[in-house]
Parts: structure tokens; C-alpha cells; sequence
């Protein structure tokens, strides 16, 4: 096992995949001759070809129209999305049509693909390059959700992405791309969706965190520690599927629950966590159920640092549950 | 031809010209008018089905018949349709039955869609014919997307889009055609201008002088022709399919056509249309016009189109008693086909709803549009 | 005091916000001549000519983005877009434009304007007429996002909206359309965005339902109260900026809580008030936090009458607050 | 001046067709060249300042010089620019301060956008400058809508709008560009095709053969002009201006440029870039091309310049000194102008945030676009 960084890891993914799949095809804005702007298709176009790994117009709508054809008529697109916040483009192109496909041909046509986008700040990105609209997707039946922490997730993670039957949206913490690093199964490695991860066993208070937000979620797990509680948390890996029953059971052990997000509060995937909670586990529940998130405003460029959910505000999501 | 002159082959009187007639089999021609002849009976009797509140909604391609049956029977049966709602002559061309047409309206449990659509949102995989979409245009990048599939793959498929003019207003026309630009992606982009979007006139969707003239921008020949001439179309569409299949990239055809009845039947198009329009289209219908040339070519009588419709009526009208008697598709169906295998939420939403006791819900309303 | 239709209603607002400012404008498709397709501006082009009411080639990315332009440049533009199901091809013009206006230009620019369209499920319109996306905008910073559930409320609430100085997704239950009736005070009447309305008191349970699902909250109270049980209704009115007090006290005082909602269940706008509840009154619930709701599919034809919550499934969710 | 030939005005030796100069007064002359020298000026320090690690992110427009500021010099000071973000000139002919410019890199607290938006997404309601938006081509359609309100209301605003050559790719330039061909509206667009969108090539961004082509696809006149020419840029955008005010419609203008920086400061364009074709651009620099129109003139000397370079190298240093002394924008501003007035939602994220102790985070990694 060789140690690597997050985008590494999914440079690794998508080379394995092509090599193993002919019928696999990778193509976006700039991912051909520079190798995408955050440089996770280094090497592939020098390795396959242009003709299965090559530049696009700038038109998100064409991108992923194009590959809801190309998937429709049998081959396997892995669309990049330069960052989340230019999928809007193609929004009707995703729920409209990628989402809905085999439902309403009554699985006479399907749409096996995969989205893979940067998301997320933490990089001074500011308003237009910092975005995490996962919850739109996790609303849209049809699509898939995977989102991981981890370089080895990363990798596993997007293979499966790849293999799905339907389209899946592969959203990358790109503040992690290269700040976390982690051993990575050579050849092949597979993490099925609809699994979560217990990232760190704990018996107080559970914390549900994703992406970039697991390395935070960890940091206040460890200061909470220092306060002598014991946290758990659960990376849920992909937010569509949700492995529900992880989190239920690590509640209902620790009476507590805390969602961390980055995104804008009001209707975040936190939500989500929180209403089943609240449906599924309330006779076990001892505090509140807390969302730690992103504030409902736009993303700012200078206040960046405020904006994040960072250790503090975890620790003082955590401690809510406590003392209330 | 070009992108503002207008291609028409069959004459007011039936003649053509014969440097432009494509020349076809005395079996073909006849297949193509028995193909427009269903397709109009077929829209006639599903209209006055809704009428009559047995299916729910319906859209006619009345006067549009030449267009889409002309333009798909330059095809080979291994290409590919990404179509819109107008072109019920290309399922009947490429041999599905009424059968699978009628469910479709029903929404029955032996839809191909399995009821999931309203009716006209047809999906027939045996006939390379995909699912067709409500949201305007998207099929046109989808098109783009599978002819740039059949490039990397090395297959000679060649993929016929359809849309409208308001379709042109789009995203989805644009990158699309853009795109097939870019890749020379084997596709026929066919745009049925039929004059109107519901009730906005083509002046108010556009100041191009004409449809064909966009095609300049994504660098592809755009041609306008006749749409209410068989001939005219079919000759357009095979040159455009064989220089797509060639490897030579993407062409847009312009159908100059009419939308001879209201947009839908929910609209009533007396309420912003002008009937001297109608009327003068009205002179130009497909089906007479090719008549009066297949008349000339001896292959048209009354007592052949009188045998053929009582045979396409009989058939139809025996379809759609059986599409009337089938049950609506099973409970545990509407939970199906989100995903391949179903995720543990749909499992659960699906046991709670089938654990419900007492009447289910009633009081759904009508569809306005 | 007349008696009117929910669209009639629309209208009459349009009508008067029209003659009050004629910075107001309309346009959308076919909403000239035609009057719309379910024709809620039947007469405005006749009255105001078509510089003030027009129709639009078919492009909800032109609709939306003119109407931003136009926010932008100084007249109150009201832009109709015929059906939800239909608004994603300008989804990136509402989300990163409309809503962010205000803030990426540190308040030098703002973008007054409505977006009104006929939302959910009830009429047969299938897979492509019927979908409930409020929560899309609703986790969208900068948007207000306001459904009506009754004829007075559609005309007070579309006349704040219409006044309102940011973009306002003004959503119509169109299955509400014709089939709710009811008085609408003539001339000016304002409903504040952000003031929900208790539609029926109790105090038992608080059942939390907007638009079209109000009238199917009210039989289910109908028939619990014939068990018995004493429902309380809040309907948001508005759900950004949503009343939270209104629903908390009410909880507060019933101890229990079931949302209502046509959209698909996960991450709609019930998980949001699942989540509030649960973080703020988690001290005074007696019962399980439950949700009915779409299932998570895309929307059906055939059977669009099991996919609706309706007044057995409404019950039923009630039911779960007491036994569980 | 059509749409597949180009403009040109300035001669290689500085000479200029008598038929074609737009004559402009000595004073309006030595404006235009100043502001585009400070444009250079400005961009290069900046650009600077980001290497220092003391700002952000920069974006240059290195080479476009021309393109930017002698298409907005045909406007008037009441009419509106909806730009791109690669038009640092144009507040600078507008008069906007050095100050203004160097606070929104900072994002300080004096910033006209209160430090929301990365560097070089400026907002100058002084000067009818539109807050620039990153996602590609959203300005397009605003253009047209404004077009359509100034229409609407009666007056005689004219709106100018930018955007490159990947931004014709867009949904927005498809539908910003059909709207106004169908309301005539009183917007000239300003496609600065600088030949590369990041590190896609032209002709991997659409098969038309020019961009100006495109205007056809609307109804429009599309003009192509060479876009290192600053006097054939500013009269052909003078008569599409002339044009639009008379209520006339609108107009593409294609100028044709070349980016000769890299797409950013998180760019590095010898990754995908010909240094050959960077070589031959090089020769056509706009400032120096204008350099000797104006010798021919009498109106520039180096003497001039260096005086001019130096006076404005004085005022942005000036400048960056002071923004860089400001402080953040406090905390109360996060949470403000996201409606005008705030939700109790967000008075309470305030007041939660307010609450907090302990250090702020400070794990803010690098932009890499
Ligand atoms: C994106 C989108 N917007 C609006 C509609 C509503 N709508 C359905 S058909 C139609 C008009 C279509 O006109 P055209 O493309 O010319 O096709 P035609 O009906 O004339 O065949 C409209 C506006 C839609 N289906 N999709
Ligand atoms: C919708 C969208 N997609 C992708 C991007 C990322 N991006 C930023 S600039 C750029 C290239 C723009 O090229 P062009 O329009 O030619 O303008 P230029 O930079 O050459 O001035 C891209 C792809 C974006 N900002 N917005
Ligand atoms: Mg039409
Ligand atoms: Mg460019």
C-alpha cells in the first residue's frame, strides 16, 4: 500500500477503471492536454487517447447532456464538473433527465454515470468556488451521492461510482485533495455506496460528518476528549444510499447526535440526518440533536475562516447537546 | 438547397421534378403513405379518446405527418430516434404496435413505460426509440452525446433528433449543436417548424430569418425544405444521414411545416390563432399531396386508402379495448426503477404504503395543458 | 368581500400591483394572448398592453436572466414560468444570480423580483407537471420562497412578494388552483412574508402543511378528532423566512409534530422542520418527529394517487406520533 | 465590416485609412492610450502582488488592452457595462480610483463588495459597472433583460456586455443574444475571442467559423474586428452603440485578441500553449501598435509615457498601500445584504457566531485556479 493524497487517489481510480473498461470515457473543461484545474486527470488523455479523454466546450448543459447520450446508448461517461458551483448549467440536464431516465421508460433505458466535481471551500474560493449543494442532488430520486474523506475511500468509492448501474454524483472535497493523505490499496479496491464508515468509536455523543468536514469533526472529537467525553463519528460516505442504520445504532448507543455540514443550514443533507433521528431514534434521545453548518447566506471570500464549520463550533455544537 | 431557399420535389399537381425525385421502390412509397394515413387516424381516434375521458391527455402531429415519416424513413432500423412528442408516424413506421401505443395512453400495466408518463411520452427500446421527455429540448444534447458514443466506439449509427421551433430557444439546441459541431457527431438534427409554441408565433421565438440559418453557428449545413412534401424531406434527410454515416459531421434540417390543430388537448389555439392561417395551410396537407403523386404514379386509389384505414381502424380500435381492460400497473411498480436494486428507504416507504388500510385517495384533478 | 378561486386570486393581485406601480411587469411563455396556461394573467395583456405583459421565446435561462437584467436595471419584473418542473434550465440563473446579487456586490446591486410558477402534484400531469422542488430554493441563501394555500392568502401573499426589495419564488399549488374557493378582500391586502397562519388550533399534535396539502391536513384533523385527538395546523405561508416561533410554540404546547409535504421525503422541506424541532424542542416531545411526504421516486403517472400524501397517509403519520 | 472579414484601422506602420479613422480628438486619444497603460500598469502589479503572496488571485488582461477599453469608450457615462472579468480598463475610463480596484483584492473592509467575492469580481455602481459574477456567460442574458426594461421604460441607455470566446458556448449567450434579436433591445456584445478559453483552443470550442458568424442565428449583424486596433474596435462598437440607441437592436461584435498571459494566477499556460503562437501575437501588442498611430500624430513621446507609467505607478502603490493596511470586514457583515433586511434565521447564526471563543480558525488552504 502506498501512501497518496485524495486527488491521487482519484487519478488512480479513474486510470484502473479505463484500463479495465474500455467503454469508459472521461471528458469536461480543460481535463484533456492540463489535466483538470486541480490536475486529477494528469496523465490520462497521455495515456488513452483524446478520444477517451478529451476537452469540452464550455457549457456545462452540453457536458452533461452529452453524457446522459452517451451513457443512454451504452458507453460509460465520467463527466468532470470544474467546480460544483458551474453545475447549474446543467441542472435540468441532471434532474430532469440523468434522474429520471430509467423511471420513466420503465428501465427500457438507463443512465449509468458519473458527475465527478470539486465541491466545498476551505481554499479562498470565495462566493463562486467554495460551494456544497449535495442536499440538491440527495433530493433529486434517481441520483446517487457519494462524497469521501479519505484517499482509499476516494478511490474505492468512485470505482463502485463507476461500476453503478445509475448515475451517481461524485462530489470531491477539494480542500482535501491534497491536505489529507492516507495509504491507498493498489489495484483494485472497492468500497460499496450505502455504507458509512465508524471513523472513531465513541460512546457520548454521536457526530455524522462528510468530506472535508471529517478532519474537523476529528480535531473536536479530540479536544472534546480532554473535556472527558467520548465522541463517535460516522462518515456516512454516500448520502444517497444512506446507510441509516449506522447512525441509528451509534445514537440510540449514545443518546446524542451532531451533524456537521458545509453547506448553507436551512434544508442541508444535516437536516436530513436530524429528521430521522427525530423519527427513528426520539426514545433514546438525550439533547437536542444539533447541526453544525454553513450560515444561510451566500459563501463570502475574506470571512471564509467564520463561514466553515471549524473545531470551535463543533465543540460548541457537541457541547449543546450536553447542556442545554 | 440551402438554409434559406426552400427544397420542395412534389408539385401543386402532383408532378416532380426528376432531377430531385429520390426515386424510391413502388413498396416504399407505399409504405410511407400507409405510415402517414395510421399516423393521422391514430391521432384523430386518440384525441376524441380524450374527449370522450378515457385517456387523459393527448398532443396530434395533425399536418406534420410528411415531416416526421419522410425524415425517419431515411434511416436504417439500427439508427437511433431521440424524438419529442410529435412524431407518432416514426413508432408506426419502425413496425411497434398500436398495442404498446394504446398502453401508453392508459398507463397500464403492460406500458413499456409502466404507466410512469402521461400519454404521447412514449419509450420503445425495440425500435431504438428513447424515452421521450416533457422538458423542451433536452433530447438535443442527448443526440449529440450518443452520436459522439458511436464515434468512440467505432459503430456507424446515425441519430435523428427532433424538436421544434420553439425548441430552437433552448439550451439544449445550443450545446447540442455546438457539440455535434465540435465532435462531427453523426446526427440529423431535425426541427419541425410548425410555426408556432403553443400560442407564441415563430416571430416572437426568434429574429433568424430562418431555422436552417442557425446551423451557420455550429458550423454544419442547415437546410430548409418543404415539410409537408414526403419527397422533399426524405430526400434532405437520407443525404444528411449518409454524410453523417460518413464520418462527415452533423447537418440541421429545417421542416417548414404546420401545426394544424391546437397545441395539445388541453389548448384551443381559436384563442390567439389566426383561422386565415389555418386555412391557407390547410391547402398544403401532406397526405393529399402525396396523394395526387402517387396517383400519378399509379399507386393511389380511394378504394386502397378506404381498405387500408378500415384495416388500420379495425387494428387500432381492437388495441385499444385491450389497453382499456388491463389493470393500472401493481403498487409495488411505482417503487421500482428509481435504481437498478432499491435502496432501504424505498424498501421501507414501499411497506408502509402497502400496510395502509381504507380507500385510496380519489379527488385527482384534470390536466390543464 | 368576493368569493373567488386560488388562481382568480392571482390574478387580482397581479391586476393591482400593476395599476399600483407600473414598474411592474409581466412575461413569460404564453402568458400574452393565451393568459397563461392555466390562465392566471387572462386579461392582463388587454389591460396593460404588450410592453407590460408579453410573451417570451421558449427559454427559462432568457426568462429568468432578463428578468434579473431587468431587477438590476430598475423595474419589477414577474416572471412566470409555466410549469416548476420546467425552471431548471434556468436554475443557474436563480441560484447564482437572483440570490446572490445582493450580496456578492456588497448591496450596490439587488434584484427585486418574482418568479411565479404552478407547482405539485394532482392534476394528472404525470412525471413532468407535478414535481415539488421548493426545497431547492428554500436551501438557496438569498431567495425567499412563498406558497399560498388559500385564495386571500395567494393575493396578500403575492402582493407582499411583488413589493418585497429580493427575488421571491412565489409557488402556486396548481392542483389548489380551481378547487379551493374562498373570500379575498377586494383592493389592497397584504400578508407579511414570514408570518405563518394557524389554520386550526389544537392540542394534541401540530401538524405543519403548506400549499395544496393544507386541505388534505384539515380532513385528516377531521378524522382524528373523531378519535379523539385534537390537531393543531400551522401552515408557514412563507418557508424562507419561516416563522419559527409559530411552529415551535405550538409544538412546545402539543408535544408532537408531523410535516406534510408532496415532495420526495429526503431533504425536503419537512426534514427542515423535523430538525428545528428536534434542535429546539426536543425537551417537549411526547413522540416521534414524523414526516409524509412523496416517496423518494421521481413523480408517477398512473399512480400519482398512491404517491400523494393524502388524508389516510396523513393519519397514519399522526397515528405514529402517539404509538410508537 | 462583415462577419467573416475583420476591421482593421491602425496599419502596421501606425498609418490609418483616412475612410476609416473615427477621427477622435487629441485629448480623447491620449485618454484611451493612458487608460490602457494603466489597465497594463495595474494588471502587471497586481499580478505581482499575488506571486508576494499578498493577494489572493489575479486575473490579467494582458494583450486585450484594446479590445475592452475601445469598445467602452463609445459609451456614454450614463449607459451600463454588464462585464466579464477581464475588462480591468474599463473602470479606469470610468474613473473609478485605484483605491476602489486594490480594496477588492484585499476584500477589505472598505471593499465596494464587502469582500464576498474573490479578486477581480469588482462591483462600481459609480460607474454603471455591474458586480461580475464567476459563472460563465450569466451577464449575457442580464444584458438583454436590462435592454428590454430600459425599452420598457422609454429611455436611451445603452448596455454593453463581455464575454470570450468560451463564453459563446454558454446557455446564457444563446438566450441572452435570442431575446434581444426578438425585443430589439439596445445591447452591443462584446465577444472578446482571445483565441483560448483555460487551456481549450478555439476551434475545440465551436466549429463556426467565426464568432461574429453566430449573429445571424439572431437576427443580428455580427461585426468581426481586430481587437489589437483600438480605433477599429471603438467605431465599430460606435456604430453598433449609434445603432442601439436608435432603437435599431442590437449587435455582436467579435473582437479578435489574444490572451497573452495565462488564463490566471493559478494557471500556467506552457503547460498547453505554442510559445510560436504566443510569439506572433507579440508583435501585434495593442499598446504599442496604438504607440505609433499616436507618434504619427505627434501625440506620444517616451517621455510622455515614462511620466504617465510613473505618475500612475505612484497612485496604485499608493493605493495598494492603504488597502492592504485596512482590516477584514467585521464580522456583522457576513451575515449582512442577503435580503435587505435579515431573517431572524440569520440573526441568530450572528449572534451564535458572536458567541463563540477561543481562536478562529486559520487552516485556510490556496486557491489553485
Ligand atoms: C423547458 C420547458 N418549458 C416549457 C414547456 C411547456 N411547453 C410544452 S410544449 C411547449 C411549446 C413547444 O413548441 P415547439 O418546440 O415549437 O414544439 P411544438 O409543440 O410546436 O411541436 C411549451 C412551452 C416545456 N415542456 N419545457
Ligand atoms: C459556468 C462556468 N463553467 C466553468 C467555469 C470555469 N472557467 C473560468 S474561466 C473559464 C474559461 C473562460 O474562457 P473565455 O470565455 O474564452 O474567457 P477568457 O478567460 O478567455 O477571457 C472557465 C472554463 C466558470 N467560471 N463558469
Ligand atoms: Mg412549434
Ligand atoms: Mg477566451
Amino acid at each position: 500500500m502506498a501512501q497518496s493524497t485524495l486527488i491521487e487517489a482519484v487519478t488512480d481510480a479513474l486510470r484502473h477503471e479505463m484500463r479495465n473498461d474500455d467503454r469508459v470515457v472521461v471528458f469536461g473543461e480543460d481535463v484533456g492536454k492540463k489535466g483538470g484545474v486541480f490536475g486529477a486527470t494528469t496523465g490520462i488523455q497521455e495515456e488513452f487517447g483524446d478520444q477517451r479523454c478529451f476537452d469540452t466546450p464550455l457549457s456545462e448543459c452540453g457536458i452533461i447532456g452529452a453524457a446522459v447520450g452517451m451513457a443512454v446508448y451504452g458507453i460509460r461517461p465520467i463527466a468532470e464538473i470544474q467546480f460544483l458551483d458551474f453545475i447549474y448549467p446543467a441542472f435540468d440536464q441532471i434532474v430532469s433527465e440523468a434522474a429520471k431516465m430509467r423511471y420513466r421508460s420503465g428501465g427500457e433505458y438507463t443512465c449509468p454515470m458519473v458527475i465527478r466535481t470539486p465541491y466545498g471551500g476551505g481554499i479562498r474560493g470565495g462566493h463562486y468556488h467554495s460551494q456544497s449543494s449535495e442536499a440538491y442532488f440527495c433530493h433529486t430520486p434517481g441520483l446517487k451521492v457519494v462524497i469521501p474523506s479519505t484517499p482509499a475511500d476516494a478511490k474505492g468509492l468512485l470505482i463502485s461510482s463507476i461500476r453503478d448501474e445509475d448515475p451517481v454524483m461524485f462530489l470531491e472535497p477539494k480542500r482535501s485533495y491534497r491536505s489529507v493523505k492516507g495509504e491507498v490499496p493498489e489495484g483494485e479496491h472497492v468500497v460499496p455506496l450505502g455504507k458509512g464508515r465508524v471513523v472513531r468509536e465513541g460512546t457520548d455523543v454521536t457526530v455524522v460528518a462528510y468530506g472535508a468536514m471529517v478532519p474537523v469533526a476529528e480535531k473536536a472529537a479530540e479536544a472534546m476528549q480532554q473535556q472527558g467525553k467520548s465522541v463517535e463519528i460516522i462518515d456516512p460516505r454516500s448520502l444517497v444510499p444512506l446507510d441509516e442504520e449506522l447512525i441509528l445504532e451509534s445514537v440510540r448507543k449514545t443518546g446524542r447526535c451532531v451533524s456537521v455540514y458545509e453547506a448553507p443550514k436551512t434544508c442541508g443533507f444535516g437536516a436530513e440526518i436530524a429528521a430521522i433521528v427525530a423519527e427513528k431514534a426520539i426514545g433514546h434521545l438525550e439533547g437536542p440533536v444539533v447541526r453544525v453548518a454553513g450560515f444561510d447566506t451566500p459563501f463570502p471570500y475574506a470571512l471564509e475562516h467564520l463561514y466553515m464549520p471549524d473545531v470551535r463550533r463543533v465543540v460548541a455544537g457537541i457541547e449543546k447537546t450536553f447542556n442545554w | 438547397m440551402s438554409s434559406t431557399e426552400l427544397l420542395t420535389i412534389i408539385e401543386k399537381d402532383g408532378r416532380a421534378a426528376k432531377d430531385k425525385d429520390p426515386n424510391l421502390s413502388d413498396a416504399e412509397l407505399k409504405r410511407l403513405y400507409a405510415t402517414m394515413l395510421a399516423a393521422r387516424i391514430m391521432d384523430e381516434r386518440a384525441l376524441a379518446l380524450q374527449r370522450q375521458g378515457r385517456i387523459g391527455f393527448y398532443l396530434q402531429a395533425l399536418g406534420q405527418e410528411a415531416s416526421h415519416v419522410g425524415s425517419a424513413a431515411a434511416l436504417r432500423d439500427s439508427d437511433w430516434f431521440f424524438p419529442a412528442y410529435r412524431q407518432p408516424g416514426i413508432p408506426i413506421l419502425r413496425g411497434v404496435s398500436f398495442d404498446d401505443l394504446a398502453n401508453e395512453w392508459y398507463g397500464n400495466d403492460v406500458d413499456t413505460s409502466k404507466g410512469r408518463q402521461m400519454p404521447v411520452h412514449y419509450s420503445f427500446r425495440s425500435a431504438n426509440f428513447v424515452s421521450i421527455s416533457s422538458p423542451i429540448g433536452t433530447q438535443i444534447t442527448q443526440a449529440a452525446g450518443a452520436g459522439m458514443a458511436a464515434r468512440i466506439r467505432g459503430d456507424d449509427t446515425v441519430f435523428m433528433t427532433y424538436f421544434g421551433d420553439g425548441g430552437t430557444s433552448s439550451n439544449d439546441f445550443h450545446s447540442g449543436l455546438n457539440f455535434a459541431g465540435v465532435y462531427k457527431a453523426p446526427v440529423v438534427f431535425v426541427c419541425e417548424n410548425n410555426q408556432w409554441a403553443i400560442s407564441v408565433p415563430l416571430k416572437g421565438q426568434t429574429a433568424s430569418e430562418t431555422i436552417a440559418a442557425k446551423a451557420a453557428a455550429y458550423g454544419m449545413p442547415g437546410i430548409r425544405v418543404d415539410g409537408n412534401d414526403v419527397l422533399a424531406v426524405y430526400r434532405v434527410c437520407k443525404e444528411a444521414v449518409e454524410r453523417a454515416r460518413k464520418g462527415d459531421g452533423p447537418t440541421l434540417v429545417e421542416t417548414v411545416t404546420y401545426r394544424m390543430g391546437s397545441h395539445s388537448s388541453s389548448d384551443d389555439a381559436a384563442r390567439y390563432r389566426d383561422e386565415a392561417e389555418w386555412e391557407s395551410w390547410k391547402q398544403r396537407d401532406p397526405l393529399q399531396r402525396f396523394q395526387r403523386y402517387l396517383t400519378k404514379r399509379g399507386l393511389w386509389s380511394q378504394d386502397w386508402e378506404d381498405e387500408r384505414a378500415a384495416a388500420i381502424k379495425e387494428e387500432l380500435n381492437a388495441a385499444i379495448k385491450r389497453a382499456e381492460a388491463r389493470p393500472k400497473p401493481p403498487l409495488a411498480s411505482l417503487f421500482e426503477d428509481v435504481f437498478m436494486n432499491p435502496t432501504p428507504q424505498l424498501r421501507e416507504q414501499q411497506r408502509q404504503l402497502e400496510s395502509l388500510e381504507g380507500p385510496e385517495a380519489d379527488d385527482i384533478g384534470e390536466f390543464p395543458l
